[in-house]
C-alpha cells in the first residue's frame, strides 16, 4: 500500500493525457541493465501492525529510569505545549521559507529565536540554526579559520570529547593544526593553554560550563587570542548561560552550543539544535540560513531569508558552509520553550538544576571512600572518583535501577574511576538520596 | 504580528517550573555570573499558545497547500509517524547509554532500528553500508566526500578535484569545497543529461570524486549514468550519488547498481519525514562494502546472541555528530518504510513519475519547456516566454501564492533560464493537479494580457511582497527593544 | 498558580477603572456569613509534577493486556490521523458554533457527520450527537412516546442491560409503563415480545446485534409495532451496520446507537457519542443540535444550526430534550475515521471482527465443556458457557494474562456460568490461539 | 468548501485496515445483510487531512480568539490537560472491567482518580457526596430533578412543580420537565435578583424544588440565596444550584454552605476542559450527605486496604450513564485542580471578576447597563440603544467577527432586550480586553452614524451572514447526491 489517491481510472486518464501507454512506460530512460530486481523487503503492513512493532522495540528501550546522565544532553522538563503548539501542520509540514510570504509564521518565529539566542550570549547576530552543538562548534572554528586565514586551532580538552571529534573531521587533510590542550584536573590548563596561542593561531576554543561540569572565567584567555589576532569560539550550554557571564562580557567572537536542553527530548541523540551567534564583526560570515526584518510594498513589517548570497544554493563553493536543511523546528521549539518559562522560570530551571547538583555533591562528597574531582565551582554536573573501575560502579547501580551517569575512562587518561554525574531541575531530592545510599552501600559491602 | 518580546509584559509569569525540593546553595562567585538576566519574553503560557497559533496560520503547509516545491519532494507526511517518534522508549532515551555495555541494553530496541533501517536501504539503494550519522542531505554529501577524501588519502594518492554537473544543487560543490577539494563544473548537453565529451576531458587523475544526483534537478534520467561511473573508475575516481531524488526510482532503479560507490538519502524527502519548515532531515550516508571501514560514527551488528552491539570502524572519517544523528527523524523513516513496503515504495515512485509527466504534458503548451523528453519525478519550465513581457518566475510564484498554491522552485537548476521547478510527488491527486493546471494557465494568459498586474501580487497573504535587498542592506536580524 | 496574566500593575489600573479599592471589594455582594473559609485543597503544582503523579496513577492501570471485552464497548483500531486531526485547535478549543459564520469548520463537519449517520442507518436526518448509546436510546424512546402520546414500552431484554437502566432512569416516576421481554436463550422471544404490543404501546425497543452478539432481522416486530400504532426504536452497533440490513431496510423509525467503535478511545467509559437518526416524519421531534445547509447573503452554500425552536434555549421547558452540550468532538472524530476508512475500508473492518469472533467461536466450541450459548448468527461475540461460574473462568484467565470477556451472570438469570467474549479486526489470531490453549488447560485441569 | 462526499472518488483507499490473520468465514444470511454498502467517503488519508485542517481554520476557538462568550467560561485550555488524559492506562481502560472484582485490579488507577476528584470537589462545593455519571451541566441538573423527585416520593410526598428563575437557563426548565415537573417560573427583581416577594407566592407545599443560578446569568450575586433556601427547606422543598458559573465564587463561597441541597458543575467550563466545539463536557452532580443514597451510578469507595472499591448505591435514581461518565473530560478536569490547587482555583475566580468588572466600567458608557452594580465572572449590557438605530445584537455580535473576535453570548438572559453577555475569563489579558473594548467602542460610533453598515457583515468570514430561516424552511440536513 501507500499513500497514493491514484484510482487506475484517473491513471488512464492521465496515461491519455500524457500520451504514454503504461505506467512502465515513462521508465523507459532507465536502461534495461539497470532495472532493479525483486527488493528485499517486506510488503507494507497496516499503521495497527506497524505500531504494534514499534511499539515493541520502544518497550525493549528502558528509557525512564532514574538517570542522573548528562555529559552535554540533558533531561528538563518539557512543557506540553511546546510540543502541542510545533506539530501544529503549518510548522511540521512546511518547507523552508524560500517564498516569504506564504511563510511568515516561520520567519518571524526564527527572527524571534535569533533574537533569543543574541539575549542569552549577549552577542550581536545569531543564525536560524544548525544540524547540533558539534557541527555548530566546528562552524565557529571554521568561521575563525576564514575570518583569520590562519591554520592553527588551539582547544581545550575540557570541551566535549564528542565535539572534539567532529572538529577533528571537519578540519582534517586540509592542513590545520588542532593543538588540544590536556586539563588540569577538571579543568582547563591555563598556563599551558595562553601559552600555546600564538600569531598561527585562528581561534581558541573552550568550552563552559566544560565537559566536567567545572564553571569558568575565560576573560582572560579570549584577551590572550585576541591579542595574538585570533578569535575566540566557545561552546555553551544554554541554561547554564541563564547564570552564568555571557559569551560576550567573557570576550568571545563567537559563541555556539547545542540547544537540546530547550525543549527537545532526548531521543537517542536527535533531531537536536546547533546555534551560532557571533559579534557584528562576524555576521556575513555566519553559516547557514538567517532571518532579517524588512517591509513589505505597503511599508508593513515583515520577514526574509537574508544575505542569501553567503549560502550554497547561490554562492555554491564559495558558500560559507554548505548546510541547506537545518534544524528549524528545533529552532522554534527552542523558542517555544523559552517563552513559556520566560525570563524568570528560565533562571529558575538554572538555579534549581544547579542547587540539585550541589545537594547531591554535598551528599555523595561525604561518602568516605568519595572523591569530587572538580576542585573550582560547576553547575549542574560533576565528576566524582571511587576506588573502583567506574563501569564497575556504574553497572551496581544499573542493577539498583540508576543510571548514574558517564564513565570518564573512555574518553581521559587518568579518569578511569571518575563518573560524570549530572542534574536538572527534575532531579527529585528522593531519587538523589536513594542514589546516595545505594552507592554507598555499594562501595561499602565492596570493601 | 507583534513579535513575543513586543507582548512581553514585566513581571507576567509562564509555566510554572517544577518544586524546589533542596535548600537554596549559594549562589556561584560573582565574577563567574551574568551582569543581568537575559531579557526573554515574560508572558503567560496562553500568551504563547496564541502567539504560536497565529504564527502558524502565516505558513502554508503540506496539510493544507498543494506544495510542488521541486527537488524538496513534499509529499504527505503520515500522521502515524509522529506517533511512532513519541514512543517513549525512543522519546527518552539517553543517547550516552549507548557507551556502556548496561546502556547498550537499554537502548536494544533503538539500536534494532538502525539495524534493521541499514538492511532496508541498502537494498533500495543498491549500496552495502550506511552510517546515519549525517543530520541532512548536505551532511551526507561532506560525509561522502569526505569518505573519497580517506579512500584516496590511503591509497596514497593526491587528488582535489571533484567534478559536478551544471545542474548540481548547490550543496554538491559546497559540499566539495568544505572538504578541501577544487570543483570543476561539467556542462550539460541538449538533452540535459551530462555532456560526455566534457566529462571525458575532464577526468583526469587528479580527480577524487564525481558527483551526480540522479535523476538530476531537471528531473531527468541520465541514461549514461554506468558509463560515467565506469569511467571514473577507469580513471581512479569515486563516484558519488546525490539521492535526494530518489522518489523517482525507488524500487526501479540502485545506484549502487550503476556503479555508483558513495551515496547519501534524503529521509526528508523520499522517507515522507515532515520537513519543519526547514529541517530536521536525515542524510545518512551509504557506501559500497569497500568504503565501509571509512564511513563516520560506529556500525551497528548483531552478535552471535541476536543482541545489538556497537562496533567502531577502523578507519573511519571521524565523527560528525555525537552519536546516531537526528535518531528521531530515522524512526520515522523507518515506520514509513515498515508501511509502505517494498511494494508501497514502488508504486509510490511511479505515481511520482506520473503525476510529474502529467503536469508535464498539461502545461507543455503554455510554459516553455526546456527540454522536450520524458520526465522522472518532476519537471522544470522555463517562463522566459513570459519573462519577455516583464512577468519573471518569481512574479508567477507571487500570482500562486494568491491563489493558495505553494510556488514550485524557481530559478532552479541554474542552467534554465527563470525555472520553475515542479515536483507535485505521488500524495496528490489528480482534481488539486487539475486545480494546479488551471491557475498555472490563467498565469500564463495574465501574463500575455496584463502583466504590470504581477507587480502587486501577492496581495492575498498576510503580508505584501517583501523587500528582500533592503533586508539584505539594512541588516536586522535580531530585535533590540 | 493559575494561568492569569495579570501583573500587580496591571491589577492596579484595573481596579482603577473599576473604582474598586482591591480585589477582594469586587466580591463584596457575598454576604460575610457565606464567604469560605480554607479550602482543603493542596496548592497547585507544576506541570512536571502532577503529570508525574497521573502517569503512576495511568501506570497503575492495567490497560493494554490481551482483551475480549466488549459488550457494546469495542477496541477497534484508531489511526494516528484521528488524534491529529481531532485535536486541531479549531475543533478542541471552540465553543458551541451558534455564530455560523465563524464556526463553518464544525457546522459543514457535523452536517458531514449527520450525513454519514443517514448512510450508515439508512434513515433521513440524523442529529449532531447526544451524549452516548444509552442516552441516545432513551430520547428515541422519548421521541416515539412525544409522537404517540402513548406510555407503554415494550423492550427486549436482549438490550444492553446498563442502557435498559438508563431508560429505566429516565422514564421512572413519569406514568409509564416499561415492558421487559426476556430473552428466548439468547435471542429475543418473538412470540412473547409480538404478543406484548398492544394500542398503548409507545415504542417497541430492540438492539441488533443484542447484547449476546446475536444478529437477528427484525422486519416482523416493527410491522407489529407499526400495525398497532407504536414506533420501533432500535439501538444498532455502527460496525454491524456495515453489513447487515440497515434500521431502516428494517422497518424502523428511529435508530440509535454507541458511536465509540468509530474512533473514540475506550477510556473507562467515556466520552463516548450518541446518534440519533430517524425517518423523515420524525425529524422535527429529534432531541438536540441539528446542523442545516443554507446560503448566505452572496448565495454560498454554508451551515448553521437549525429547527433551534426544539431546543431548550428557545422552548425551555417545552423543548424536545434538555440537552445542551454534546458530544461534539467525538461525533467529528466518527467522521474523520469513516473518512480515513472509507466505504470499502470500513466494510473490512467488520468483516474483519466478525471473522476474528467466528474463528474464536471454532477453536473454543472444540473444547468439550465449553458450549456456545448463541443459536443464530452472531456478529463480532457470543457467550459460550462452561462447568464453572463465570468468574472463576475470567479470574483463571486472567491469570494467564487475558482479560477475556463479561461475566453474565450479574445480568442475566441462567447465565451464571456463561462469557460474553468479543472480538475486533485488533484482536490477534495468535492471542486467540494463546487463549484457547489456556481456557482448555485450565478447563481440563479443573475436572 | 467541497463536502467530504464531493471528494469522494469511487475506487480510491484510505487507511490500511489489520492484516486478516484469519480465514474468510461465509458471508451472514444475506437475509441479514444490507442491500448495497453504506456510501462513506472514498478518500484517501491524504484527502481526509486536507479536508479536516481547511475545515478547521475556518473555526474561530480559545487559542486563535478572544471568545468572551457569556454563560460558557471559555478560558485558556492548558495543553497538558490532553496529554493527561491520554496516559495509556487511562485511555485504553475497558470500562467494563469495572464490573468484576479482577477488573477492579486494573482500574484501581482510574478509580483513585475519581475517589480523590470527588473529595476535591466536595470541598469546593461544600456537598458531600457527588456522582460522575451526567455527562454535561444538563444531564447533571436532570440528574438533580430525578434526586429531588426520588427524595420526595421516598417521603411519600406528590410535589410536581419546580421553580425557576426568569434568568435560567434553558436546561433548567427543561431538563425539569423532562423529568415530569411542571416549571413555574419567577421574576427577578430590579437589581437583577430573584422577587422575594414572587417566590415566597410561589413556594408551596407542591413545590418540589427551586433552581438557582449561583451567580445567576446576569452576572449578579443573588444577596438572598440562604434566604431563599431556608425558606424553602421550610416549605419542604429542595434547592438547587446551577453551578455552571462556579468560575465567579470558587474558594470564595460554597453553595453547600448557603444551604444548597443539590448542584451540578459544569467542568467545561469551571475546570478549563476544552469544550470541542460544543461537547463532550461533565457535569457532575454533587448533593449533601442525606441525599447521597439518590445519586446515579455507583459510588467508589477506599476500602480498609486502601483499595478503591465499586459499591451500590441502596436507593440510587438509577444510571444515567454506562459507567462513569465521561471519564475522560475528568481526568483533565483532576489534571487542572492538581495544577491550580486551592490557590490557584481562587486566584482564578479573583481575576476572572476583575476582568469582568474591567470590561463593564470601560463599555457602560457606551452600552446600556440593565443592572448597574458590581457584576461578578460575566456582566450583561443591552444593545437596545444601538437597536433603536436599527443596529442589533446580532449585528454587533457579526462587526465582531469581522475584527476578528467571537461575539459575546447575546439575547440571553431573556429578561434582558438585546442582551450581550460578556464573559472574558481570568486568563485573558488587559491587552486583549483593551483591544476588544476599542472595538465595542468602534460598534457603538458605528452604530450611531452609519447603522445600515452592519447589514453586510461578516464580510471578513469564509461565508458572509447566513440564511437560518431558509435553512429551517427548506429543511436539508444530509447530503444527498
Ligand atoms: C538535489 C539535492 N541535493 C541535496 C540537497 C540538500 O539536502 P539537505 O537540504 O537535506 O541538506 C537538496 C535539498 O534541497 C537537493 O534537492
Ligand atoms: C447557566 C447554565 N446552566 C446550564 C448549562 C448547561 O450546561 P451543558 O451545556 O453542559 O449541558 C449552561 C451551558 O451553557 C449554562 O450556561
Amino acid at each position: 500500500m501507500s499513500y497514493c489517491p491514484h484510482t487506475d481510472k484517473e491513471i488512464e486518464k492521465m496515461l491519455r493525457v500524457i500520451g504514454a501507454d503504461s505506467v512502465p512506460d515513462l521508465f523507459s530512460d532507465i536502461p534495461d541493465d539497470l532495472r532493479a530486481g525483486e527488493l528485499a523487503l517486506e510488503n507494507g503492513k497496516s499503521e495497527f501492525e506497524v505500531m504494534g512493532k514499534l511499539e515493541k522495540l520502544s518497550a525493549n528501550c528502558s528509557a525512564g529510569r532514574i538517570s542522573f546522565t548528562g555529559g552535554g544532553f540533558y533531561d528538563h522538563f518539557i512543557p506540553s505545549a511546546v510540543d502541542a503548539l510545533s506539530q501544529m501542520s503549518g510548522f511540521l509540514t512546511s518547507y523552508t521559507p524560500y517564498q516569504s510570504e506564504c511563510s511568515q509564521g516561520t520567519l518571524q518565529a526564527l527572527y524571534e529565536y535569533q533574537t533569543a539566542i543574541c539575549r542569552l550570549t549577549g552577542l550581536d547576530g545569531a543564525n536560524a540554526s544548525v544540524y547540533d552543538g558539534g557541527t555548530a562548534l566546528a562552524e565557529g572554528i571554521m568561521m575563525a579559520a576564514r575570518k583569520t586565514m590562519r591554520k592553527k586551532i588551539v582547544i581545550d580538552a575540557c570541551v566535549n570529547p564528542l565535539y572534539r571529534d567532529i572538529v577533528k573531521t571537519y578540519f582534517s587533510g586540509q592542513g590545520f593544526e588542532i593543538l588540544e590542550i590536556a586539563p588540569d584536573g577538571c579543568a582547563v590548563d591555563r598556563e599551558k593553554f595562553i601559552k600555546a596561542i600564538d600569531d598561527n593561531t585562528a581561534a581558541v576554543v573552550i568550552q563552559n560550563p566544560n565537559f566536567f561540569g567545572t564553571v569558568d572565567d575565560y576573560s582572560d584567555i579570549t584577551a590572550a587570542a585576541h591579542s595574538a589576532g585570533a578569535q575566540a569560539v566557545g561552546s555553551f550550554y544554554p541554561v547554564a548561560m541563564a547564570l552564568l557571564k555571557t559569551p560576550a562580557e567573557t570576550g568571545f567572537d563567537i559563541a555556539t552550543g547545542e540547544g537540546q536542553s530547550l525543549g527537545m527530548p532526548l531521543s537517542f541523540g536527535g533531531p537536536y539544535l546547533g546555534y551560532v551567534a557571533a559579534t557584528s564583526a562576524c555576521l556575513r560570515n555566519l553559516p547557514g540560513r538567517i532571518v532579517g526584518a524588512t517591509c513589505d510594498s505597503e511599508g508593513r513589517r515583515g520577514f526574509v531569508l537574508t544575505l542569501q548570497a553567503r549560502e550554497q544554493h547561490i554562492r555554491r563553493e564559495r558558500a560559507s558552509s554548505n548546510i541547506c536543511s537545518n534544524q528549524n523546528l528545533c529552532a522554534i521549539r527552542a523558542l517555544i520553550y523559552l517563552s513559556l518559562a520566560g525570563k524568570k522560570g528560565f533562571r529558575e530551571v538554572a538555579e534549581l538544576s544547579r542547587d540539585k547538583s550541589e545537594y547531591a555533591k554535598e551528599l555523595i562528597g561525604k561518602i568516605p571512600s568519595i572523591k569530587i574531582k572538580n576542585t573550582a565551582p560547576t553547575f549542574n554536573e560533576f565528576v566524582f572518583e571511587t576506588d573502583l573501575p567506574a563501569d564497575t560502579v556504574l553497572e551496581a547501580m544499573s542493577k539498583s535501577g540508576i543510571d548514574a551517569g558517564i564513565a570518564l575512562g573512555g574518553f581521559y587518561k587518568g579518569f578511569e574511576k571518575s563518573v560524570l554525574i549530572s542534574f536538572t531541575e527534575k532531579s527529585r531530592k528522593e531519587d538523589i538520596d536513594f542514589f546516595a545510599r545505594e552507592l554507598e552501600n555499594f562501595l561499602t559491602e565492596r570493601k | 504580528m507583534k513579535l513575543i518580546y513586543e507582548k512581553s509584559v514585566e513581571g507576567r509569569k509562564g509555566v510554572r517550573i517544577p518544586v524546589r525540593d533542596v535548600k537554596h546553595y549559594p549562589f556561584l562567585p560573582v565574577d563567574l555570573l551574568r551582569k543581568k538576566p537575559a531579557d526573554l519574553p515574560s508572558v503567560s503560557e496562553f500568551n504563547t499558545v496564541r502567539h504560536f497559533s497565529a504564527l502558524e496560520k502565516k505558513n502554508f503547509s503540506i496539510d493544507s497547500n498543494f506544495y510542488p516545491l521541486g527537488s524538496c519532494t513534499m509529499k504527505y507526511n503520515p500522521k502515524v509517524l509522529e506517533s511512532a517518534a513519541n514512543l517513549p522508549g525512543f522519546r527518552n532515551l539517553h543517547p550516552f547509554l549507548s557507551y556502556s555495555a548496561r546502556g547498550l541494553e537499554a537502548a536494544q530496541g533503538a539500536l534494532e532500528i538502525l539495524y534493521n533501517m541499514e538492511k532496508a536501504l541498502a537494498s533500495l539503494t543498491g549500496m552495502d553500508e550506511i552510517s546515519f550519522q549525517p543530520m541532512a542531505g548536505a551532511h551526507g554529501e561532506f560525509a561522502g566526500i569526505k569518505i573519497a577524501a580517506a579512500y584516496h588519502a590511503v591509497r596514497g594518492e593526491h587528488r582535489k578535484i571533484v567534478l559536478v554537473p551544471d545542474t548540481s544543487h548547490g550543496t554538491n560543490p559546497a559540499s566539495s569545497a568544505m572538504a578541501g577539494f577544487d570543483v570543476v563544473t561539467i556542462p550539460s548537453d541538449k538533452n540535459g543529461e551530462m555532456d560526455m565529451g566534457e566529462y571525458r576531458k575532464k577526468l583526469n587523475g587528479s580527480v577524487a570524486a564525481v558527483m551526480m544526483t540522479c535523476p538530476n534537478t531537471l528531473g531527468i534520467f541520465n541514461r549514461n549514468i554506468k558509463e560515467v561511473c565506469g569511467l571514473a573508475r577507469k580513471a581512479g575516481a569515486l563516484t558519488y550519488c546525490d539521492g535526494a531524488n530518489m522518489n523517482a526510482v525507488l524500487g526501479k532503479m540502485r545506484p549502487g547498481d550503476a556503479g555508483f560507490d558513495i551515496m547519501h538519502l534524503n529521509m526528508h524527502k523520499t522517507f515522507a519525514t515532515p520537513h519543519g519548515g526547514g529541517g530536521p532531515g536525515a542524510g545518512p550516508v551509504c557506501v559500497k562494502k569497500y568504503l565501509s571501514d571509512f564511513l563516520p560514527g560506529e556500525a551497528v551488528r548483531k552478535d552471535d546472541d541476536g543482541r545489538f552491539v556497537i562496533v567502531k570502524r577502523p578507519r573511519s572519517v571521524g565523527r560528525l555528530a555525537p552519536f546516531f544523528g537526528n535518531f528521531g527523524v530515522l524512526v520515522k523513516a523507518y515506520a514509513y518504510i515498515l508501511l509502505m513496503g517494498g511494494d508501497g515504495l514502488t508504486d509510490a515512485c511511479e505515481k511520482a513519475v506520473l503525476n510529474a509527466n502529467y503536469i508535464k504534458a498539461a502545461l507543455e503548451k503554455f510554459y516553455e519547456l526546456p527540454y522536450k523528453r520524458r520526465c522522472m519525478h518532476e519537471c522544470v519550465f522555463s517562463a522566459s516566454a513570459q519573462a519577455k513581457k516583464g512577468v519573471r518566475a518569481l512574479d508567477i510564484a507571487k500570482f500562486l501564492i494568491d491563489r493558495g498554491f505553494h510556488p514550485p522552485t524557481i530559478y532552479f537548476p541554474l542552467i534554465v533560464k527563470e525555472a520553475l521547478m515542479i515536483e507535485p510527488t505521488e500524495t496528490e491527486s489528480i482534481e488539486t493537479m487539475d486545480e494546479f493546471i488551471k491557475i498555472m494557465k490563467e498565469a500564463a494568459s495574465l501574463a500575455e494580457e496584463d502583466p504590470e498586474a504581477f507587480k502587486k501580487m501577492p496581495v492575498n497573504s498576510c503580508v505584501g511582497r517583501m523587500d528582500e535587498t533592503a533586508a539584505a542592506r539594512k541588516l536586522d536580524i535580531k530585535y533590540s527593544k
